[in-house]
C-alpha cells in the first residue's frame, strides 16, 4: 500500500544518507546584506544592554541604530545601483528570501521610515525632565507596577528603557525579510520576528500606562489568533502542493508542476485545502495591513502604544505587510485570480468606507489616524487588485508617500501636550492654530495630504492607485473610493477646523519644543509630502522599475 | 491507518482552541488556546509531510514550536505585568479604550 | 449735417455727467449749465430741421453711423442714428418743451438743495429720450428706452426721503420693465426673423415675413407701449408717478416719455399694417385706456392725479389712433405733439399754483385762485380749452381727427371705437371743467398746510410764467398751424404713410357731434361744481366714484394677483431652500455622522469582540473563495 | 524656448503670496502695501498677455509645454484662447480692488495679539494672492490634470479666507459669528471637494480612455480634441456620457448650478466682501469657465445629450435665484442670490450652443464679475460702517452719504443689467442667443429681467431711501480709498456698456472654435434680410398697399 511505501522510502533515504552528505547551505551574504547589517546591530544593542553602564547606553544605542539603519539602507541603494532589483533579481538563501525590485523598493522604504522613527524613539526634550534626568517617551522600567513604588524608584533613579533600540531593529529585521520572504515558513517567522517586539513596544509608554498595556495584551492576543491562522493556512497549502516555496506552490497551481508524487496528485485534486488555505493566509496578512474585518485591533492599539512606536508601526508595519501581500497574490496566487479577487474586492469597499465612516465622529487624535489609516489600506487595496504591474508600482508609491505622512503626522501628535503627557483629546486642540501656528500648519499639511488634496504625496499615491484600479477593471472600486475618501476629507477638515477656527483654550494643551530629533523627523516628512506632490515623477519611475516580481 | 484522519484532528483540535480564545475570559487560557492552535498546524504540517513524504513539513513544525515559545515568553511577560496591574487576569477588564 | 445728430444726444449727456459727477462745487451754477445744454441741442435740433425741410420730402432722412457696438455672429447691433421727420418731429418736441421745463425749473426747485442733481436728471432724460427716438435700430432704442425709464425713476423719487416716493418711483421702474420684456422679445423675435434688427431691413421686409411672426411681434411691441406709455393694463404707475416735483410731470409724465409709446408703434407701422390683430389689439387697449383714464380722473380730488389721468386718456386717444394703421398714424403723432404742449401747460400751470398753495394739492383746498394768479389761470385756461377741444385750439384740431379716423376705420369697429372716442371726449370735458372750477372758481377753501401757515397765493417768478406762456401759445396755435392745408400731414407721409378711410359720417358730422358731447360734458360739470358750493372734504360718492377714486381698483387687483402670491411665493422658497435642498445636504453629512456613530459602537474594547469579528471575517473569506470557485 | 509669459503671470502673486506671508508680525501695513504691489505686476502682466493675444491668431497661444508626470501622462500645458485671456485680465483686474477694499478688514481687533506669530493680516493677503496665482493658472491650463490640481487647490486658501476672516458685522457675539464661519467654510469645501473627487474619478477615467486608445495615456486637451477629430480616438457613448458627467458635476457645484448653490450664500454671507467677491466675481468663473473649455470640448456629444436638462436647471437657477434674493433679508445673502441667477444666465448662455449665447455667456463672466465686485464691495463698505448686513437695519443712508448710495445705485443698475451698462450687453446676448434655439426658454428666461429689478430696486429702497434712521444719521460717506476702488469699476461697466468690441473681437474667434468643436451652427433667420434691401426703405412695403412681395 502506497503509504506503507512512501513511509519505508522516508526511512531509507534518512538511513542511506548520512549527515554529510547534506549540502552546506549557500547564502548570498551580499544581497541579503541589509537584513543581516540590521539583526547584527540588534544583537550589539542587547549587548550594549548587556554590557554597557546605564548612562552610555542611550548614546550608544542611538549610534548603533542609526548607523544600522543607514548602512542597511546604502546597502540597499548598492544592490538597486547594482540591478538587482531588475535585471540580476533573483531567489537568495537556498530559495528562502527573494532579492527583486519590490523587496529593495520596500526594504528601501521601511530602512528609511524606521531611520526617521529612530529620531522619534530618542526624542528627550519633550517631557518635563523627572529628577534631573532626561526622559523619553518610554516607561522608566516597564516591569515595575503602574504608579508603584518600584516605578517611582525607578523614576529618581532615572533609568530609560534603552530596550527599545534592540527591539524596534529586530522589529526592522522582520520586516525586511517579511516581503521578500520567498517561502511561507519564512513569512511565518519573519512575521513573528516583527510581530514580537511590536507587541513589547506598545506595552513601554511612560505615561498612560494602564492603556499602553491593555493596549500590548490585545495585540498581542489578536496577534497571535491571527498568526495561527496564518500558520494553519501554511499547513493547508503545504498539504496542497507539498511544498511551502512560492514557486513550487505557484507551479501546483498553475499546473506546471514537473514530476507529479501520486500523493501530490492526491492533493492536488483537493482544491478546498488551496482554497480554504489561500484564504487563511490572506487573512493573516489583512489582519497586519489591518483591513475589515480584521481591524478593530487597530485603534486601540495605536492609542495605547507609546506614539512614537504607533508612528513607526503605523507606516512600517503597513508597507511590510502589503509587501508580503503584495508577493503572495502576484507570485503564489496568481492562478487564482478569478477566486481571490471578487473577494479582495469586497474587503477592499468595506474597508474603505468602514474606515472613513466611523473614523467621522472619532475625538481622539490618535484614533481618528488609525481609523484613516485603515481607510487608506482600503485605498491601497484597490491598487492591490489591479493586477498589473502598474497596480504593483503604484502601490509601491503610495506605502512610500502614505508612510511619511503617517510618521510626520504622529511626530507632530508627540508635540502636543498637557499636564498629563501627550494630549490627544481632539477638543483640547481647539485654536492650536493661534497658539502655535506652525506647528498647526504642519499638521493640516499631512492632513491635506492624508485627504488626498493635490500637489501633496497623498494625491499622486491616490490617483495612480485609482489610475491603475481603473485600468485594471475596478473602475466601481474607483467610484467607491472617491466617495469614500469625500467622507474621510469631513473629519480631515474638522480637524483643521478646531485647530484654526474655534478659539484657543484658555487651559488648553501647550506645544512642546523639540529637539532637533523630532524636528528632523517633521522635516523630513513634510519635505516628502510636498516633493511626491509636486515632482513624483522620479520615484513614480523607481517604483515602476521596482514593478516585477521574481519567481 | 489513513493520515486524512489526523488532519481531521487538526482541524478539531484548531476549532476547539479558536472557540476557546472566543469565550474565554481569562488572559492565560485565552492564550493556551492560541498555543494549542499553534499545536493544531503543528499535526496537520506533520501528517502533511506524511502524506507527501517529504521532510519540509516536520521541520516547519520544529520553526513553529520554537516561535510557540518565543510567543510564551513575550505573551506571559506582558500578560503578567498586565495582571501585576490590575490584579486580574481578565481581558474583559483591559477594556479602557473603546468606541 | 449728419454729425450735428450725435451733438443732439451729447449735449444734454456731457450735462448729465458733469453735474452728477460734478459735486458740490457746482451747485451754484449747476442748473444754468443744464438749462444751456438742453437749449443747445434744441438749437442744433432747430438747425436740422431747416436743412430737412430744404431738402425734398423724399430724402429728408439723415443717417450716421457711429461705431460697430456688439458684433457677435450673425448678431449685428451698431450705435447709429436715423433721423427722418417723425424723429424730427420729436426731437423739436423734446428739446423744445425740454428746454422750457429746464427754465421753469429753475424758478419751481429754487430752494432745493440737491438742484444740482435735478437738473442732472433732467439732462439724462433729454439724452435718453434722445437717443430712443434717435435710434436707428430697435436695441438702440431699447437702449433709450430704458434709459428714460431709469430717469423717471430717479426723477418719481427725486424726493426720497419721502417713503411715499420712493415706493413709486420702484413701482414705475418695475411696471415698465415688464414692458421692456415685451420689447426685449420683441427684438429677438426679429432677430430669428429677419437676422437683424435695424429699422430699415426689418421694416423694409416686413411683408417676407409670415402674419403670425408679425403678430407675435406686434403684440410684443404692444406690451412695451403698455408699459412705457401707461396703458391698461401696464397703467398703475402713472398716478403714483405724480410723487416725483411737478415738472417733472409735465415733461416726462406727460409731454414726451409717455408717449414714447405711440412713436414706437408708429415707428413699426409696417409691422402693424401686416397684422390685423396685432392693430386690434392696439385699438382695443387705446380705447380702453382712454376711458378708463378719463374715469379716474373725474374722480380724483389732487389736481396732479387727476391731470395724470386726463394723460393716460389722452395716450389712450393716441395709440388707438396708432392702431388704426395707416389712417390714424399722422394724427396719433399730431395729437401727441398738440398733447405735449397743453398737457405740460396744464401741469406747469398746477405746479405753479402749488408753488403759491404751500404744495397743496387737493383741488378741494383750492377756489377762486384766479384772482391771485392770474398769469396761471389765463395760460391754464387757454391748455384747457385746449385739451377738451374747444374749437380753433390745437385739442380740437388733432382729436376730431382722431375721433373722425376711429369711425372710418369701418365697420362695427368702426362704430365702436368711435364711439368710445366720442364718449372719451364728453368725460375729458367734464373732469378738466371740474378741475378748472375746482381750482380757479368759487369760493377760497384753503385751510393751513400742517405748520400751520396760511397759504398766501402769489403768482409764480418769471422764469415760472414764461414757460408757460410759450406753452399756451403751443396750446393755442400749434393745432392750426399743422391743419393748414394739412402740412403736418404732407410731412410726416413719406414716413408713416396715409391712407385716408372711408368714414360713414362725414366729417362735418363728427365734428357737430363731438361739440355736442364737449357741452355735455361743459354743462354737467358746471352743474355740479360751478353752481353750488363745493364741500371741502369729498363726499363718499358711489361705488364707481369710490373705484375710480381707487384708479378703478387696479392697485388692489395688482396685489391680490400679482403682489401677495408672489410674496408668498418667495417666502415659500426661502423655506423650501433651507429646508428641502440645503436640508438634503446636510442630512446626508448627518446621516453620515449617525451610521458612524452606530459603527463605532462596535468597538466595544473586549478582545474577544475583535477576536469574534476575525473569526467571522475569515469564515466569510474562507465561504465567499468557496462561493466563487462553486459559482 | 520663448518667454513663459504665462508661467510668469501665475508665478508672481504666488511669491506675492510668499512674500506677504514673510513680512514681519509688527509691520502690518506693509504686508498691505507688499501685497498690492505685487497684484499690480500681476494686472501688468496680465495686460501684457492682452495685447501679446493676437485675436485672429491659432486657437491657443502663447502656449508652454514640458513634460510633467509622464506616468500619469501629465504634461504642464499652458495655452490661451481669447476667453482665458478675458478672464485673466478679469482677476487681474479685480484683485487689486480687492485688496484694497479689504485694507482693514484682517487688523487684528486688539493689537496686542496673543501670540507673536499669530499674523491673521499678512495671511489674509497672502491667501488673495495664493488663490489669484491658481485661478490664473487654471485658466491657464490646458492639460485637464493641471487643471484639475489647482482647480482644487485652490480650495484650501478659499477655505481659510472665508473661515478665518469673517466681517466683524452681525449684532452676533464674537463666538456665534465664529461657528457660522466655520460653519460656511466647511460648507464650502466639502461641497466643492465632493464635486472635485467626483471628477477625480472622471479624470481617471479619461486616463483610462485614452490610453486605451492611444496607447500611452493623455491629459492634453488639444490632443484630446485633434485625436477625436482624426477618429484615432472615440468614446464609447456611455463613456463619454459618464465622464462627462463626472467633469460637469465639479463644475456645476463650483458655478453654482441649482440645486448644488446652498453653498454659495452661507460663503459669500458669512465672508467679507472682499473675499465675497472673490468668491462670486473670481474662483466661480472657473466652474462656468471649464464647461466652456472642458465640458463641450472633451465630450461634444455627451454635451449635447445633456443640453436639455442642464438648460432646465439653468433657467430654475436664474428664477429661484432672483425670487430668493427678493426674500432675503441680509444683504450679502441677497448678492449671493442675485449671483446665482445670474450664474443661471451664464449657463444658460453656455449650453444654448449659439455664438451669441457662448460669447454673450463669457462676456457675462466677465461683465458679471465687475458688477457684483461694485455692488458687493459698496455693500462692504457700508456694512463695516453700521456693522450689521440686516436690511431693515438701515433706512435714508442716500441723505447721509449720496455718493455711497449713488455707487450702490449704479451698482445695482449694472446687477439688473439695465442697458448702457456691460451686463446688458452679456445678458441680451445670451437671451438672443437662448431664444434663437430654445424660444421658450428664450421667453421665460426673460422673466429674471423683471425680478432682477424688482430684488435691486428693493434693497435700494429699503436701504438707502426713506427717513433717516437713527443709527444712519452720521455715516460718513466714501472715503478716498474706497472711491479708489469703486470709481474705475464703476468706469469700466460703462465702457464695456458702450464700447464692448475690444472684448467681443477676442472672444468671438474663441466662440466659434468651441462651437466648431461642438459641431453646431446658428440657427439660420426664417427670413434671412438680404444686404441689398438694407437702406432701400420706403414705408409702402406692405400688404395694406400692395407692396413688393
Amino acid at each position: 500500500m502506497s503509504h506503507a511505501a512512501t513511509v519505508h522510502s522516508l526511512w531509507t533515504t534518512a538511513a542511506v544518507s548520512p549527515p554529510d552528505k547534506i549540502p552546506t547551505p549557500h547564502i548570498e551574504y551580499g544581497q541579503l546584506a541589509p537584513t543581516l547589517i540590521v539583526l547584527g546591530a540588534a544583537i550589539v544593542g542587547v549587548l550594549i544592554e548587556a554590557l554597557l553602564p546605564r548612562r552610555h547606553r542611550y548614546a550608544a544605542q542611538l549610534f548603533v541604530s542609526v548607523v544600522a539603519l543607514a548602512a542597511a539602507f546604502a546597502a540597499v541603494l548598492g544592490l538597486a545601483a547594482g540591478d538587482y532589483g531588475t535585471s540580476k533579481a533573483r531567489i537568495a538563501a537556498m530559495g528562502a528570501i527573494a532579492v527583486d525590485g519590490p523587496a529593495l523598493f520596500l526594504e528601501g522604504t521601511i530602512l528609511l521610515v524606521a531611520l526617521v522613527a529612530v529620531f522619534t524613539f530618542a526624542e528627550r526634550r519633550l517631557d518635563p525632565a523627572a529628577h534631573g534626568n532626561r526622559v523619553d517617551s518610554f516607561a522608566a522600567q516597564a516591569a515595575a507596577v503602574p504608579g508603584g513604588d518600584a516605578e517611582k524608584a525607578a523614576v529618581k533613579a532615572g533609568f530609560t528603557t534603552t530596550e527599545v533600540f534592540p527591539l524596534l531593529l529586530f522589529a526592522v529585521g522582520g520586516m525586511l525579510i517579511f516581503p521578500a520572504a520567498n517561502d511561507l515558513l519564512t513569512l511565518f517567522v519573519a512575521l513573528e520576528v516583527f510581530s514580537l517586539p511590536l507587541y513589547v513596544l506598545c506595552a513601554l509608554a511612560r505615561r498612560h500606562r494602564m492603556l499602553s498595556q491593555e493596549a500590548a495584551v490585545k495585540y498581542f492576543l489578536l496577534g497571535a489568533f491571527s498568526s495561527a491562522f496564518l500558520l494553519f493556512g501554511i499547513a493547508l497549502l503545504y498539504g496542497y502542493a507539498g511544498t511551502v516555496t512560492y514557486g513550487g506552490i505557484a507551479d501546483v497551481v498553475d499546473g506546471t508542476v514537473r514530476e507529479v508524487t501520486p500523493a501530490l496528485a492526491g492533493t492536488m485534486g483537493n482544491d478546498a485545502l488551496l482554497l480554504i488555505g489561500g484564504a487563511m493566509v490572506l487573512m493573516g496578512l489583512l489582519f497586519k495591513i489591518g483591513a475589515v474585518p480584521f481591524h478593530m485591533w487597530t485603534p486601540d492599539v495605536y492609542q495605547g502604544a507609546p506614539t512614537p512606536v504607533t508612528g513607526f508601526m503605523a507606516a512600517a508595519t503597513k508597507v511590510a505587510a502589503f509587501g508580503a501581500l503584495l508577493r503572495l497574490l502576484y507570485v503564489v496566487l496568481p492562478g487564482l485570480r478569478w477566486d481571490w479577487r471578487p473577494v479582495m474586492w469586497g474587503v477592499a469597499i468595506v474597508t474603505m468606507l468602514g474606515g472613513a465612516i466611523v473614523a467621522v465622529t472619532q475625538t481622539d487624535v490618535k484614533r481618528l489616524l488609525a481609523y484613516s489609516s485603515i481607510a487608506h489600506a482600503g485605498f491601497i487595496l484597490a491598487g492591490v487588485i489591479a493586477m498589473t504591474p502598474d497596480g504593483i508600482s503604484s502601490v509601491l508609491f503610495y506605502l512610500a508617500a502614505y508612510s511619511f505622512v503617517t510618521l510626520g503626522a504622529f511626530s507632530v501628535v508627540t508635540l502636543v501636550r498637557d499636564a498629563g503627557g501627550e494630549a490627544t483629546h481632539l477638543s483640547k486642540w481647539a485654536g492650536l492654530g493661534r497658539r502655535s501656528p506652525l506647528v498647526a500648519a504642519v499638521f493640516a499639511i499631512f492632513l491635506l495630504a492624508f485627504a488626498g488634496i493635490p500637489l501633496t504625496s497623498g494625491f499622486a499615491g491616490k490617483f495612480a492607485v485609482f489610475k491603475a484600479a481603473a485600468d485594471g477593471g475596478a473602475g466601481p472600486l474607483v467610484v467607491i473610493g472617491v466617495i469614500s475618501s469625500a467622507i474621510a476629507a469631513f473629519f480631515y477638515i474638522r480637524v483643521i477646523v478646531l485647530m484654526f477656527f474655534s478659539e484657543p483654550r484658555t487651559e488648553g494643551p501647550s506645544v512642546a519644543v523639540p529637539s532637533p530629533l523630532t524636528s528632523a523627523a517633521i522635516a523630513i516628512g513634510v519635505a516628502v509630502t510636498i516633493v511626491l506632490g509636486v515632482a513624483p515623477q522620479y520615484f513614480l519611475d523607481l517604483a515602476g522599475q521596482a514593478g516585477v516580481f521574481v519567481r | 491507518m489513513n493520515p486524512v484522519n489526523y488532519l481531521y484532528l487538526a482541524a478539531l483540535l484548531f476549532t476547539i482552541g479558536a472557540a476557546g480564545v472566543l469565550i474565554r475570559r481569562n488572559a492565560i487560557v485565552l492564550f493556551m488556546c492560541v498555543e494549542l492552535m499553534l499545536n493544531a498546524c503543528n499535526l496537520a504540517f506533520v501528517t502533511f509531510s506524511r502524506m507527501h513524504g517529504n521532510l519540509d513539513g516536520q521541520i516547519i513544525a520544529f520553526f513553529t514550536m520554537v516561535v510557540a515559545a518565543a510567543e510564551v515568553v513575550v505573551g506571559l511577560a506582558i500578560i503578567v505585568s498586565v495582571f501585576r496591574a490590575r490584579h486580574s487576569a481578565s481581558v474583559d477588564d483591559a477594556s479602557l479604550m473603546k468606541l | 449735417m449728419e454729425n450735428l445728430i450725435g451733438l443732439l444726444v451729447a449735449a444734454p449727456l456731457l450735462g448729465a455727467a458733469l453735474l452728477l459727477c460734478g459735486g458740490r462745487r457746482l451747485d451754484g451754477k449747476g442748473h444754468l449749465l443744464g438749462t444751456a445744454l438742453a437749449l443747445a441741442s434744441f438749437v442744433i435740433g432747430a438747425v436740422l430741421f431747416a436743412d430737412m425741410l430744404g431738402r425734398d420730402e423724399h430724402d429728408r432722412a439723415l443717417h450716421s453711423h457711429l461705431f460697430s457696438w456688439i458684433p457677435v455672429g450673425g448678431f449685428r447691433a451698431d450705435v447709429a442714428f436715423q433721423l427722418d421727420q417723425l424723429s424730427m418731429t420729436f426731437v423739436l418736441l423734446i428739446t423744445g418743451v425740454g428746454s422750457l421745463i429746464h427754465i421753469y425749473s429753475i424758478g419751481y426747485m429754487e430752494h432745493d438743495e440737491r438742484r444740482r442733481r435735478f437738473f442732472g436728471y433732467l439732462n439724462l432724460f433729454l439724452a435718453a429720450m434722445l437717443l430712443l427716438v434717435l435710434a436707428d435700430n430697435y436695441l438702440l432704442l431699447y437702449v433709450g428706452w430704458e434709459g428714460v425709464g431709469l430717469a423717471s425713476y430717479l426723477l418719481i423719487g427725486f424726493w426720497q426721503h419721502k417713503p411715499s416716493a420712493a415706493t413709486a418711483a420702484k413701482k414705475a421702474f418695475i411696471v415698465n420693465r415688464v414692458g421692456d420684456v415685451g420689447l426685449s422679445i420683441a427684438i429677438m423675435l426679429m432677430f430669428t426673423t429677419f437676422g437683424t434688427f435695424a429699422f430699415a431691413p426689418v421694416l423694409s421686409n416686413a411683408t417676407d415675413a409670415s402674419e403670425g411672426k408679425l403678430t407675435a411681434i406686434g403684440l410684443m411691441l404692444l406690451l412695451a407701449a403698455c408699459g412705457k406709455s401707461a396703458q391698461v393694463p401696464l397703467q398703475s404707475w402713472l398716478g403714483d408717478a405724480m410723487e416725483g416735483p411737478t415738472p417733472v410731470s409735465a415733461l416726462i409724465h406727460a409731454a414726451t416719455m409717455v408717449t414714447a409709446g405711440v412713436y414706437l408703434i408708429t415707428r413699426s407701422g409696417a409691422i402693424f399694417n401686416n397684422a390685423p390683430d396685432a392693430q386690434t389689439a392696439v385699438v382695443t387697449v387705446g380705447a380702453v385706456t382712454l376711458l378708463f383714464g378719463a374715469i379716474v380722473g373725474c374722480a380724483k380730488d389732487d389736481i396732479k392725479k387727476a391731470l395724470a389721468g386726463s394723460t393716460m386718456s389722452q395716450i389712450g386717444y393716441m395709440i388707438l389712433a396708432a392702431g388704426l394703421g395707416p389712417i390714424g398714424y399722422v394724427f396719433a403723432i399730431m395729437h401727441l405733439v398738440t398733447h405735449g404742449f397743453f398737457k405740460a401747460g396744464l401741469f406747469l400751470g398746477a405746479g405753479s399754483v402749488m408753488h403759491g398753495m404751500n404744495d397743496e394739492v387737493d383741488m378741494r383746498k383750492y377756489g377762486g385762485l384766479r384772482k391771485y394768479m392770474p398769469v396761471t389761470f389765463v395760460t391754464f385756461g387757454l391748455g384747457y380749452l385746449a385739451i377738451i377741444g374747444f374749437p380753433g385750439l390745437s385739442g380740437f384740431w388733432s382729436k376730431d381727427k382722431i375721433i373722425e379716423a376711429a369711425f372710418a376705420k369701418g365697420g362695427t369697429e368702426g362704430w365702436i371705437l368711435g364711439g368710445a372716442a366720442l364718449l372719451g371726449a364728453a368725460i375729458t370735458a367734464y373732469y378738466m371743467t371740474r378741475v378748472m372750477l375746482l381750482t380757479f372758481f368759487g369760493e377760497k377753501r384753503w385751510v393751513p398746510d400742517e405748520q400751520g401757515n396760511e397759504p398766501h397765493p402769489h403768482e409764480s417768478p418769471k422764469s415760472m410764467t414764461i414757460p408757460m406762456i410759450v406753452l399756451a401759445f403751443g396750446s393755442v396755435f400749434a393745432g392750426g398751424l399743422f391743419s393748414l392745408n394739412d402740412a403736418f400731414l404732407k410731412w410726416l407721409e413719406p414716413v408713416t404713410s396715409h391712407s385716408h378711410g372711408h368714414s360713414p359720417l362725414s366729417a362735418a358730422t363728427v365734428t357737430a357731434g363731438t361739440m355736442v358731447v364737449l357741452l355735455i360734458g361743459v354743462a354737467i360739470a358746471w352743474v355740479q361744481y360751478g353752481r353750488r358750493p363745493v364741500p371741502s372734504t369729498a363726499p363718499r360718492g358711489s361705488l364707481l366714484t369710490r373705484a375710480a377714486r381707487r384708479d378703478l381698483l387696479q392697485d388692489d387687483f395688482n396685489h391680490v394677483v400679482l403682489v401677495k402670491p408672489g410674496e408668498y411665493l418667495t417666502r415659500g422658497l426661502v423655506y423650501v431652500d433651507h429646508k428641502l435642498v440645503d436640508g438634503v445636504v446636510n442630512g446626508t453629512a448627518a446621516s453620515v455622522g449617525g451610521l458612524s456613530g452606530r459603527l463605532r459602537k462596535l468597538q466595544n474594547g473586549y478582545a474577544r469582540t475583535y477576536a469574534v469579528s476575525m473569526f467571522g471575517g475569515t469564515a466569510v473569506l474562507i465561504a465567499a473563495t468557496l462561493l466563487m470557485r462553486a459559482v | 524656448m520663448s518667454f513663459p509669459l504665462l508661467t510668469v503671470t501665475a508665478a508672481v502673486p504666488a511669491l506675492g503670496a510668499v512674500a506677504t506671508a514673510a513680512v514681519p508680525a509688527a509691520k502690518r501695513a506693509a504686508a498691505k502695501w507688499v501685497a498690492l504691489g505685487f497684484s499690480l505686476a500681476t494686472l501688468v502682466l496680465a495686460a501684457i498677455v492682452l495685447v501679446s493675444f493676437d485675436p485672429d491668431g491659432a486657437h491657443f497661444q502663447l502656449t508652454e509645454s514640458h513634460p510633467w508626470i509622464k506616468d500619469f501622462g501629465v504634461r504642464y500645458e499652458l495655452g490661451v484662447d481669447g476667453i482665458a485671456v478675458a478672464l485673466i485680465a478679469l482677476t487681474a483686474l479685480l484683485i487689486p480692488f480687492i485688496i484694497l477694499a479689504g485694507w482693514h478688514d484682517a487688523d487684528p481687533l486688539e493689537e496686542a495679539s496673543p501670540n507673536r506669530r499669530w499674523r491673521p493680516t499678512q495671511g489674509f493677503f497672502a491667501l488673495i494672492l495664493m488663490v489669484e496665482a491658481m485661478v490664473v493658472i487654471s485658466f491657464e491650463a490646458t492639460d485637464v490634470f493641471l487643471f484639475y490640481i489647482f482647480f482644487e487647490a485652490m480650495l484650501i486658501p478659499m477655505y481659510f479666507l472665508i473661515g478665518g476672516f469673517g466681517d466683524r458685522a452681525g449684532g452676533r457675539s464674537e463666538e456665534e459669528s465664529a461657528t457660522q464661519r466655520s460653519y460656511a467654510a466647511v460648507k464650502f469645501l466639502l461641497y466643492n471637494l465632493a464635486g472635485g473627487l467626483i471628477m477625480l474619478a472622471a479624470v481617471v477615467g479619461l486616463y483610462v480612455v485614452t490610453a486605451d486608445d492611444l496607447g500611452t495615456g493623455t491629459f492634453s486637451l488639444q490632443q484630446i480634441t485633434d485625436a477625436r477629430a482624426a477618429g484615432t480616438l472615440d468614446f464609447a457613448t456611455s463613456t463619454e456620457r459618464l465622464l462627462f458627467l463626472g467633469f460637469f458635476f465639479a463644475f456645476a457645484v463650483k458655478a453654482p448650478l441649482w440645486p448644488l448653490h446652498t453653498w454659495l450664500p452661507n460663503a459669500m454671507g458669512e465672508a467679507t466682501s472682499p473675499v465675497a467677491v472673490l468668491i462670486t466675481a473670481v474662483v466661480d468663473k472657473v466652474g462656468t469657465f471649464a464647461m466652456l473649455r472642458f465640458c463641450l470640448q472633451l465630450f461634444p456629444e455627451a454635451s449635447k445629450w445633456a443640453t436639455p436638462v442642464i438648460m432646465v436647471l439653468a433657467l430654475i437657477s436664474i428664477i429661484y435665484g432672483a425670487l430668493l434674493a427678493i426674500g432675503q433679508r441680509d444683504i450679502k445673502r441677497l448678492i449671493a442670490y442675485a449671483s446665482i441667477s445670474h450664474f443661471g444666465f451664464i449657463i444658460l448662455g453656455i449650453f444654448a450652443m449659439t455664438t451669441q449665447g457662448q460669447g454673450g455667456a463669457t462676456l457675462y463672466m466677465v461683465n458679471h464679475g465687475i458688477s457684483t465686485a461694485a455692488l458687493m464691495l459698496v455693500a462692504g463698505f457700508l456694512i463695516t460702517r453700521r456693522g450689521s448686513r440686516l436690511i431693515a437695519d438701515y433706512g435714508g443712508v442716500q441723505k447721509v452719504a449720496p455718493v455711497l448710495a449713488g455707487t450702490f445705485l449704479i451698482g445695482g443698475l449694472a446687477t439688473l443689467s439695465l442697458p448702457g451698462l456691460a451686463p446688458f450687453i452679456s445678458e441680451f446676448l445670451v437671451l438672443v442667443g437662448t431664444f434663437s434655439r430654445y424660444p421658450a426658454l428664450g421667453i421665460i428666461a426673460t422673466v429674471g429681467i423683471v425680478l432682477a429689478a424688482l430684488y435691486v430696486l428693493v434693497l435700494y429702497q429699503r436701504t438707502m431711501t426713506g427717513p433717516v434712521k437713527a443709527e444712519v444719521r452720521g455715516m460718513p460717506d466714501l472715503k478716498v480709498r474706497e472711491l479708489v476702488v469703486v470709481a474705475p469699476l464703476i468706469a469700466l461697466l460703462i465702457f464695456l456698456g458702450v464700447y464692448p468690441k475690444p472684448l467681443t473681437d477676442i472672444v468671438n474667434p474663441a466662440v466659434d472654435h468651441t462651437l466648431s468643436v461642438v459641431d453646431k451652427k446658428d440657427p439660420k433667420p426664417d427670413h434671412p434680410v438680404t444686404d441689398a434691401g438694407w437702406f432701400s426703405y420706403s414705408p409702402m412695403h406692405d400688404r395694406a398697399s400692395g407692396g413688393a412681395k
